[in-house]
C-alpha cells in the first residue's frame, strides 16, 4: 500500500508551516524524514492522519484520497501513527490503551490476543504493568505504550514520530529491531527520528525537511554519506 | 427496633431514586466530561413525555419508559450536534454557560406550553406496597431502585466490557489520541451524550410517577445528583450507588431520629459530601496511590 | 386611569400568577364593557415579578415612574411583597394587594397609608383550621400530627398554631419539618405511625400532595383525616385514587354555591373555555372589580378619596362578602378567617364540607 | 558538606518500590548525570527532590537546610529549579509569561520590572525569543522542552534539575544545548540531569549515577560506569556502536 | 538551534478596553442624570441591581482566575447580607452603615477563608461541589436558626440603605463596583496576575516554580468574598428583606458564573459589560415578548457561547 503526499501545504492558524511537501512511501518501503527542530516533520504526519486539515496538495493512501476521510476510515484503510507526545489515555490502564489500538480495525481486533503477545514480548515491562494507569508510567514506559498501541492496529503503513524519545539505549535498540521486523513483514514505515544515523541505516529512502520544504531526497546510504547532512545532523 | 429497620429501608429505597437520576449525569459529566446543567431539564422533558402519553393515550408509564428513552436519545444527540460539539473544543467553562442556556430555554418553553402547574400521572401501583420481612416496601420506589441498579449495571457493562464503552472513556481523555487510533470522536461523544440524555428521560418517567411533572421538576433531584457523582468520584459508577446509599441513609436517619430532623436532612446530606470531599483530599499522599 | 399589576408569571409563584392574570383580564373586560372608570376605559399594565424580589423592585418602580400608574394591584409571594414595602412608601403607592400571607408582610406595610390587603393573613388560616378541628373534636379527634415544609410558607407561625391547638385541648403528638418537593416522606410517616394520629395536618405545596399520600398509603398509616393546606393542588389530583378522603382548605372552590361565585365561573368559562381551580383567579378578579368600583365611587383618582371609598366596600364576591376591617397590624384587611372553605376529595371532586353552612356533604371522618 | 545531599530516600507506589534507600550527593558547581533503564525511578527521584512527592523515608538537605518535608515552593526558593520530562507548560500563557512566572516567583519578593528583564535574557539564552509571544500550547515539543529549561533557569536555582531535556535533539542541537548547560554551570549553578542520550552524558557529566529498580546500580565517571558490565547489561545493551 | 518558520507576532497592544471602560465609567457616573424622562427612576433602580450583579460576577471571576470555580458565592453574598441586617438591627448605636457594611463584608471574607483553607486541595468539579455543599449547609443552618435571631425560614426585614434614596444608593453601588474594578485592575497589573494565572493553568508546576499557591489562593478567596459580601449588603439594603431561600439560592452563584462567562472570563470589563448587556436584553425582551421572553433569553445565551467562545470580550479580539 502506497502513501503519497503531494505538494502538501499546511499550517496552524495564520502561520503556514509546510510548503509543497512531497513524500512517498512505496508499498512496504521504509522511509525516513529528518530535519531540524521545528522543520515541520510532525506537522506532515499530522496532516496525513487528519489531525490538521491540509491547505493544499493531496494525500493518498493506496490510491484513496485521505483528505475527505474520517479518522476511523483512515485507520481502517491501514494507517497507524505513533504520535509525538504519545497522546495516551492517561486515566486508562496499559492494557486498555493497547486494546484500544486494535479495536477499530476488525482484522486487528480478531488478532488482538496474538498481537498483544508480540507487544509484550517486545516490551515485557508493559505486561508487568498491564493494570497500571498509563498516566503514572515513566516517560519511557509511556513511549512503549504509544508504540505498542500503534502496533496493535496491525497497520499497513505506519507513521512513527520520534519513537525512541525517552527510551534507554537498550530499549532503543529493541525498538529499532521491532521497526525493522515490522517492515520486513511488508508494512510501509515513515519514520521521523532524531537518531539520524540509525534511521538512515534502516531506511531505503530518506527526505530532508528544512523550514517546511523538502530540500533533499535520496537513499538512506547516500544521505548518510552526504557531507552537508553529516555536518548538520550527525556531528558529534 | 422496627423503626430502625423502617428507616433503613426508607433510606435504601430513596437511594434508588438518587442513583437513578445520577446515572445519566455519571455518564455525561463523570465519564465523557460534559458538564450538563440542563440534565434536569432533560429529565423534565422525560416526565412530560410520560405525562403526555398518560393523559392523551392512557399509556402506563412503564410503556413510556421506552418512548422517553428513544425520544431523549434523539433529543440529546441533536443537542450535541447543534450546540455541544463546537463548544467542547472551546474553554471548558463554556459548556456550563451553554447548557445553562439550554436549561433556561427548556424550562421556560415548558412553562409557556404547559404552564407552571404540577401535573400528575396516576397509576394503580402508586401507594401500593409489598410486604417483605414484615416491612412494607413501596412499589414505585422499589421500581426506581431496581431500575437504577439495572441501568447502572448496564452502564458499567457497557463502559467496561464493550468496545463502544471503552471508546467513550478514551475519547474523553484524549481527543487527539482517540482520533489517531481511528475512533470517530464526534460520533462517540454523540452516542454517549445521547445515552446520558436517554437515561435522564427514563429517570424523568419514574419521577413523574414518584412526584409529578412540571417545568420545575428537573430541579428537584439534579443538584443532589451532581453532588452524588462528585462524591462518588467522577467516572466511578459503582461509587454512584454507594454515595447514593450513604446520603439517602444519612437523610433517613436524621429525619427519623433527630427532632426537627426534616429541616436538617439537607444540611446533613451536603455536610457529608463536604466532609467526604475535603477528607479525601487531605488524606496523606501515600495513602492515595 | 392606569392600574399596574405586579404578579409572578414565571418562577415559583407562576401558577398563582398566571391564574391572577386571567382574573384581571376577565375583570378588565367587564369593567370596560360597562363604561370603564370615570367614564374612560381602564388601562391595565401587567408586569412579571419573576417570583424574585430583585426583579420585583425594579418592575414595581417601572410601574410607578415609567407607566405612572395611579394604582397598583397584584402580588403573590410574601418575599417579593415585603421587598416592595420600601419603594411603596417612597412613591406613596396605592396598593390593593392580593398576595403575601406571611406576617412579615403585615409588619412591613403596617404604617403604609394606602395598603389594602385582600388575602387573609396566615393566622386567619389557622383560625379557620382550628374551627374545623374543633368540630372534628366532637367526633373524637384528639391527636394532631403536624408536618410542615421548612420554608417561609410552611414555617410561618408554627409555634402559635401549636399553642392554639393545645389550648383548644388537642394533643400535638408530632411536629416535623420536611423539604418541599423532596418526595421523601417515608421517615416522617414511619415516625407518625408510632402515634395514634387523628388529624394528620400538613402545610406544604402542591408538589408534596401525591408523594405524601403515596408514602402514607405505602406505610399503611391510617390517620383519622389527612388535612393539607397547599396554596394550590396538583392538576388532576382529584382523579388520583390516593386523593380520596384527603381534606384541604381553599378560599374558593369552583363548586361554591354562592351566586357571585357561580357568576364568576360562568364568565370565566365563557372567556377561557374551562374553569379554574386556582383561587387567585377570582381573587384577582375581585381585586380589580372592587378597585374600579371604588374609583368610580370616589369620582376621582385622588388616593385619599379612593382609599376612603375602597374602605367602605361591601361587595358580594365569589368568596363571600368583602369588607375592609383592621387586622393585627394593618387598617385595611379584606378577607379573614370566615372566607376559608374546607373541602374533601370525594369521587374525583372537591366537595365543600365545612363550614356547615356551605357544606355539600358532611365531613367524612374518619376518612375511608 | 556537599551542596545537595540525599540520604536513604525511598518512595513506593503500592507494591512498587520506585525509589528505594537511595543516597547521593551533589557538589557545588558539579554536573551529575543520572541514567538507568526506563522505569528505574529517575523521574521519581526528581519528584522527591522537587517536592512533588513526599518521601516515605530518607532525608534531603540543600546547603545545610533540611528540605525533606518542605513544600515545593520552598524548595524552589531554597534553590532547586526543575524542568519536567513530560512537558507541562502553562498552556494559555505566552512563552514570555511562562518564563516570567519562574523569574518572578523563583525567589521571594521578586519585582516585575527585574523579572521582565531577566526573562528577556533567558529567552535569548535559550533561543526562544522568536516565539516569546506565542501561546505555549502552540509550540512544537522540542520548543516546549526548551521552555521547560528556560523556566527552571528563571527561578535562579542553585541546583538545576533537568529531566531528559535533550531527548529528540539532533546532534548539532544537542551540542548547543550542552554548551548552554555548561555556561549555566559556569555561572555557579550545579546541575543534576537525567538523560538517555549517551553522547550528551559523556560530554556533560562530571560524574554519573546509574539507577536500576530504584536503587543505585553504579556511580562514577562516564568511562567507569559505561564499562561496568552490569550497566551494559541493564541499560546500554550490546549494541555499542550507535551509543557513541 | 534555529526556530525556523515563524515570524514572531507583534506584541498585542489592546487599547480598546480602556477606551470602552472609560466611556462606560463616564456613562455610569452620569447615568442617573441622563434624560430618560419618565423612565429615569426605573432605569436607576434597574441599574442598581445591575451594578450589584456586575460586582458579584467580577468577584466570582477574581476567584476563578486561580482556577477555583466557586458555587459558594451565594453564601458570601448571603452572609454579607445577613451580617449587615443583623448589625443594623442589633448593633450598637454608634455603628453607622459604612461600618456595618465593612464588617459584613469582613465576616463574609472570614467564612471564605475557612472554606478556602478546607478546599485548598480540591479543584474542578470537586471544588465546585464542595463549595456548593458549603453554601447549602450555611443556608440550612440559618433557616433552622430560631426565628428570634435572624428570622429563620421566614426571613427578616432590613433597614433600607441610605434611607432608601435611589440616587444615593446608585452611587453607593457604583462605588462598590468601582472598588471591585480597581481590585481587579490591581490584580491584573501586579504579580498577582501571574500567580493566579499560573496556579489556574497548573498548580503543581506553579509551585515548583516558586509560586506559594496557598497564600495566593486564600488571598483570591478573601478579595472575592469581600466584594461578594458587599454586593450582598447592597442587595439586602435595597430589597429590605432577606430570606434564606432567595438570598442563599444557588441561582445567585449561577448568575455570577454565567455573567462572568458571558462577558469573558478573567477580564475586568467582561463581567461588568455582561451584567449591563444581559439586563438590557432582558428588559427589551420583556417589552417585546411578554410571554416567553426567557425562552429567547436562553437562546441568546446559547448563541453567544456558540459564536463568541470568549464571551463578549472576544468581540474585540481578532481571531
Ligand atoms: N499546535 C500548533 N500551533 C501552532 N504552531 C505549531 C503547532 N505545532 C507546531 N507548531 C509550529 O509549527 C512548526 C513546525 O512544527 P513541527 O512540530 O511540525 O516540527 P517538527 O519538525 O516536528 O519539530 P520537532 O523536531 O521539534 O518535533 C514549528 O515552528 C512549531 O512552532
Ligand atoms: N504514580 C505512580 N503510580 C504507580 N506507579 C508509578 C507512579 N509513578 C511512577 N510509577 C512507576 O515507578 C517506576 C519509576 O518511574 P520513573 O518515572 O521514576 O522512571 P524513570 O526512571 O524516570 O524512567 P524513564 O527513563 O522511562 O523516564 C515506573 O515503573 C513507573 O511506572
Ligand atoms: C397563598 C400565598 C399568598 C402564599 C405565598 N406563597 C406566601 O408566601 O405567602
Ligand atoms: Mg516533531
Ligand atoms: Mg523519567
Amino acid at each position: 500500500m502506497r502513501l503519497e503526499i503531494e505538494n502538501l501545504q499546511a499550517g496552524y492558524g495564520k502561520a503556514q508551516v509546510l510548503w509543497d511537501v512531497t513524500v512517498t512511501v512505496e508499498e512496504g518501503e521504509f522511509v525516513a524524514v529528518i530535519g531540524a527542530n521545528g522543520a515541520g516533520k510532525t506537522t506532515t504526519l499530522r496532516a496525513v492522519s487528519g489531525l490538521i486539515r491540509p491547505r493544499g496538495g493531496s494525500i493518498r493512501l493506496g490510491g484513496v484520497d485521505l483528505r475527505s476521510l474520517s479518522g476511523g476510515q483512515i485507520v481502517r484503510l491501514g494507517l497507524g501513527h505513533v504520535p509525538e507526545g504519545r497522546q495516551l489515555f492517561s486515566g486508562m490502564t496499559v492494557l486498555e490503551n493497547l486494546e484500544l489500538g486494535a479495536q477499530v480495525r476488525e482484522e486487528a481486533w480478531k488478532a488482538r490476543h496474538s498481537t498483544l503477545r508480540e507487544v509484550y514480548t517486545l516490551f515485557p515491562r508493559l505486561e508487568e504493568r498491564a493494570a497500571q494507569k498509563a498516566g503514572t508510567l515513566s516517560g519511557g514506559e509511556q513511549q512503549m505504550v504509544a508504540v505498542g498501541r500503534a502496533l496493535m492496529g496491525l497497520p499497513r503503513v505506519m507513521l512513527v514520530d520520534e519513537p525512541s524519545l525517552g527510551l534507554s539505549p537498550l530499549m532503543t535498540s529493541v525498538l529499532f529491531g521491532a521497526l525493522s521486523a515490522v517492515h520486513r513483514r511488508g508494512v510501509g514505515v515513515l519514520l521521523v527520528e532524531q537518531n539520524v544515523r540509525r534511521s538512515l541505516q534502516l531506511a531505503s529512502r530518506a527526505y530532508v525537511l528544512e523550514n517546511g520544504r523538502v530540500v533533499r531526497e535520496g537513499s538512506g546510504g547516500a544521505l548518510l554519506e552526504d557531507p552537508q547532512v553529516r555536518e548538520a545532523y550527525l556531528a558529534m | 427496633m422496627e423503626l430502625f429497620f423502617e428507616t433503613l429501608l426508607a433510606g435504601l429505597l430513596q437511594s434508588g431514586v438518587y442513583a437513578l437520576v445520577a446515572s445519566g449525569l455519571a455518564l455525561s459529566v463523570g465519564v465523557v466530561g460534559i458538564v450538563n446543567f440542563a440534565h434536569g431539564e432533560f429529565l423534565m422533558v422525560g416526565a412530560f413525555i410520560s405525562w403526555g402519553l398518560f393523559t392523551w393515550l392512557g399509556a402506563d408509564p412503564l410503556l413510556s419508559l421506552l418512548v422517553a428513552a428513544v425520544a431523549m436519545f434523539a433529543a440529546g444527540a441533536l443537542t450535541y450536534r447543534l450546540t455541544l460539539a463546537p463548544v467542547l473544543k472551546a474553554p471548558e467553562l463554556n459548556q456550563m454557560l451553554l447548557t445553562f442556556g439550554i436549561s433556561i430555554l427548556l424550562q421556560n418553553l415548558a412553562l409557556l406550553i404547559f404552564g407552571g402547574n404540577t401535573r400528575l400521572v396516576s397509576t394503580a401501583y402508586q401507594g401500593e406496597a409489598v410486604q417483605l420481612l414484615g416491612l412494607s416496601v413501596g412499589v414505585t420506589k422499589l421500581m426506581a431502585f431496581v431500575l437504577a441498579a439495572t441501568l447502572l449495571g448496564g452502564l458499567y457493562t457497557m463502559l467496561y466490557r464493550t468496545r463502544l464503552g471503552r471508546a467513550m472513556r478514551a475519547v474523553a481523555q484524549n481527543r487527539t489520541g482517540a482520533h489517531l487510533i481511528g475512533l470517530e470522536v464526534d460520533r462517540v461523544y454523540l452516542i454517549a451524550f445521547g445515552v446520558a440524555s436517554a437515561l435522564a428521560g427514563v429517570a424523568g418517567v419514574l419521577v413523574s410517577v414518584l412526584l409529578f411533572a412540571s417545568p420545575a421538576v428537573g430541579l428537584v433531584y439534579t443538584l443532589k445528583a451532581f453532588a452524588i457523582i462528585v462524591m462518588a468520584g467522577l467516572g466511578n459508577l459503582r461509587g454512584v450507588l454507594w454515595a447514593s446509599l450513604a446520603l439517602a441513609l444519612s437523610e433517613a436517619f436524621v429525619q427519623t431520629y433527630l427532632p426537627g430532623g426534616g429541616g436538617w436532612s439537607e444540611a446533613v446530606f451536603f455536610l457529608l459530601i463536604f466532609v467526604t470531599l475535603i477528607g479525601r483530599a487531605w488524606r496523606p499522599v501515600g495513602a492515595r496511590a | 386611569v392606569k392600574v399596574g399589576a405586579l404578579i409572578p408569571l414565571s418562577g415559583a409563584g407562576s401558577v398563582s400568577g398566571q391564574a391572577a392574570k386571567n382574573g384581571y383580564q376577565l375583570a378588565l373586560d367587564e369593567i370596560n364593557a360597562s363604561g370603564g372608570v370615570l367614564g374612560k376605559p381602564l388601562e391595565l399594565i401587567i408586569e412579571d415579578d419573576q417570583s424574585n424580589p430583585a426583579k420585583a423592585v425594579p418592575a414595581f418602580v417601572k410601574l410607578q415612574t415609567v407607566d405612572r400608574v395611579d394604582f397598583t394591584v397584584g402580588g403573590v409571594s410574601s418575599a417579593t411583597s415585603v421587598a416592595l414595602s420600601g419603594p411603596a412608601k417612597q412613591y406613596n403607592a396605592f396598593m390593593a394587594w392580593i398576595g403575601g400571607a406571611a406576617v412579615p408582610v403585615e409588619d412591613a406595610f403596617a404604617d403604609h397609608k394606602y395598603f389594602f390587603h385582600y388575602h387573609p393573613w396566615s393566622y386567619y388560616n389557622f383560625e379557620a383550621i382550628l374551627d374545623l378541628f374543633k368540630y372534628l373534636k366532637a367526633k373524637g379527634a384528639k391527636n394532631i400530627a403536624l408536618a410542615y415544609e421548612d420554608g417561609p410558607f410552611g414555617s410561618a407561625g408554627v409555634a402559635d398554631t401549636v399553642a392554639a391547638f393545645k389550648k383548644a385541648g388537642f394533643n400535638v403528638v408530632l411536629q416535623e419539618k420536611f423539604k418541599t418537593g423532596s418526595g421523601n416522606f417515608a421517615p416522617l410517616i414511619n415516625k407518625a405511625k408510632g402515634y395514634d394520629v387523628d388529624l394528620f395536618y400538613w402545610v406544604g405545596y402542591d408538589v408534596d400532595a401525591l408523594p405524601l399520600a403515596s408514602a402514607i398509603k405505602e406505610a399503611n398509616f391510617k390517620p383519622g383525616l389527612i388535612y393539607g393546606t397547599p396554596p394550590s393542588w396538583p392538576v388532576g389530583f382529584e382523579n388520583n385514587r390516593l386523593s380520596s378522603g384527603i381534606a384541604g382548605l381553599s378560599l374558593w372552590l369552583p363548586e361554591s354555591p354562592t351566586k357571585a361565585s357561580r357568576d364568576f365561573v360562568a364568565k370565566y368559562k365563557k372567556k377561557f373555555g374551562k374553569v379554574t381551580d386556582e383561587y387567585f383567579a377570582p381573587l384577582a378578579y375581585t381585586n380589580l372589580i372592587t378597585l374600579a368600583a371604588a374609583i368610580n365611587a370616589a369620582g376621582s383618582t385622588d388616593k385619599d378619596k379612593v382609599a376612603a371609598a375602597l374602605a367602605k366596600t361591601k361587595a358580594s364576591t365569589p368568596f363571600g362578602t368583602l369588607t375592609f376591617t383592621s387586622s393585627n397590624k394593618i387598617k385595611y384587611q379584606g378577607f379573614k378567617a370566615g372566607q376559608w372553605l374546607h373541602f374533601q376529595f370525594m369521587d374525583g371532586k372537591r366537595i365543600p364540607v365545612f363550614p356547615i353552612d356551605y357544606a355539600r356533604k358532611p365531613v367524612q371522618y374518619p376518612q375511608k | 558538606m556537599s551542596l545537595l545531599e540525599a540520604h536513604g530516600l525511598s518512595k513506593r507506589f503500592g507494591g512498587l518500590k520506585a525509589v528505594s534507600e537511595l543516597s547521593f550527593h551533589l557538589e557545588e558547581g558539579e554536573i551529575l548525570g543520572v541514567i538507568g533503564p526506563n522505569g528505574a525511578g529517575k523521574t521519581t527521584l526528581l519528584n522527591l527532590l522537587s517536592g512533588v512527592y513526599v518521601p516515605d523515608a530518607g532525608r534531603l538537605v540543600l546547603g545545610g537546610q533540611d528540605l525533606t518535608h518542605a513544600p515545593m515552593e520552598r524548595r524552589c526558593h531554597a534553590g532547586l529549579g526543575r524542568a519536567f520530562q513530560v512537558v507541562r507548560p502553562f498552556p494559555e500563557m505566552s512563552v514570555f509569561d511562562n518564563v516570567l512566572v519562574g523569574a518572578l516567583f523563583g525567589k521571594p519578593g521578586g519585582r516585575l520590572q527585574e523579572a521582565r528583564a531577566r526573562t528577556e535574557a533567558i529567552l535569548a539564552l535559550t533561543d526562544l525569543e522568536a516565539v516569546a509571544d506565542r501561546n505555549a500550547h502552540d509550540l512544537s515539543l522540542l520548543q516546549d522542552k526548551r521552555l521547560e529549561v528556560a523556566r527552571a533557569l528563571a527561578t535562579q536555582p542553585r541546583v538545576l534539575l533537568l529531566d531528559e531535556v535533550m531527548a529528540g535533539l539532533r546532534p548539532t542541537e544537542a551540542q548547543e544545548a550542552v554548551g548552554l548547560v555548561k555556561r549555566v554551570r559556569a555561572s555557579g549553578v550545579s546541575v543534576l540531569f537525567i538523560e538517555h542520550v549517551m553522547p550528551v552524558v559523556r560530554e556533560l557529566a562530571d560524574r554519573v549515577l546509574v539507577m536500576d529498580y530504584g536503587q543505585k546500580l553504579a556511580e562514577g565517571s562516564y568511562l567507569e560506569v559505561t564499562s561496568d558490565p552490569r550497566v551494559v547489561e541493564a541499560y546500554l545493551g550490546a549494541d555499542e556502536e550507535d551509543v557513541a | 538551534m534555529s526556530a525556523a518558520t515563524n515570524v514572531p507576532a507583534p506584541k498585542r497592544r489592546t487599547w480598546w478596553p480602556w477606551v470602552l471602560g472609560g466611556l462606560l465609567a463616564v456613562l455610569a457616573v452620569l447615568f442617573p442624570l441622563l434624560p430618560f424622562g419618565p423612565r429615569a427612576e426605573f432605569a436607576t433602580q434597574t441599574a442598581i441591581f445591575t451594578l450589584i450583579i456586575a460586582t458579584l460576577a467580577l468577584s466570582w471571576d477574581l476567584l476563578a482566575r486561580t482556577g477555583q470555580l466557586s458555587l459558594a458565592h451565594a453564601a458570601f453574598y448571603g452572609i454579607g447580607a445577613y451580617t449587615f441586617a443583623l448589625l443594623a438591627k442589633y448593633g450598637p448605636a454608634w455603628m453607622t452603615w459604612p461600618v456595618e457594611m465593612l464588617l459584613a463584608a469582613l465576616v463574609a471574607a472570614l467564612f471564605s477563608l475557612l472554606l478556602g483553607m478546607a478546599t485548598l486541595r480540591l479543584s474542578g468539579m470537586y471544588f465546585a461541589i464542595a463549595t456548593l455543599a458549603f453554601s447549602e449547609v450555611v443556608k440550612t443552618v440559618i433557616q433552622n436558626l430560631p426565628e428570634s435571631i435572624a428570622g429563620g425560614a421566614n426571613g427578616m426585614l432590613v433597614e433600607p440603605l441610605l434611607g432608601g434614596q435611589t440616587r444615593a444608593q446608585y452611587y453607593l453601588a457604583l462605588g462598590v463596583l468601582l472598588l471591585a474594578v480597581l481590585t481587579s485592575l490591581w490584580v491584573r497589573a501586579s504579580r498577582l496576575h501571574y500567580a493566579f494565572t499560573a496556579i489556574r493553568q497548573g498548580e503543581e508546576v506553579a509551585r515548583v516554580l516558586g509560586v506559594a499557591s496557598t497564600p495566593y489562593k486564600l488571598l483570591a478567596f478573601f478579595l472575592s468574598s469581600f466584594l461578594a459580601g458587599l454586593a450582598g449588603v447592597l442587595y439586602a439594603g435595597k430589597t429590605f428583606f432577606i430570606i434564606p431561600t432567595d438570598t442563599f439560592s444557588l441561582s445567585v452563584s449561577v448568575t455570577a458564573l454565567t455573567t462572568a462567562i458571558f462577558g469573558g472570563l478573567y477580564t475586568t470589563l467582561g463581567p461588568v459589560i455582561a451584567a449591563a448587556v444581559l439586563t438590557v436584553i432582558e428588559e427589551l425582551l420583556k417589552l417585546r415578548i411578554p410571554n416567553g421572553y426567557l425562552v429567547v433569553y436562553g437562546l441568546i445565551l446559547i448563541l453567544t457561547i456558540l459564536f463568541l467562545p470568549r464571551g463578549l470580550m472576544g468581540l474585540g479580539r481578532k481571531k
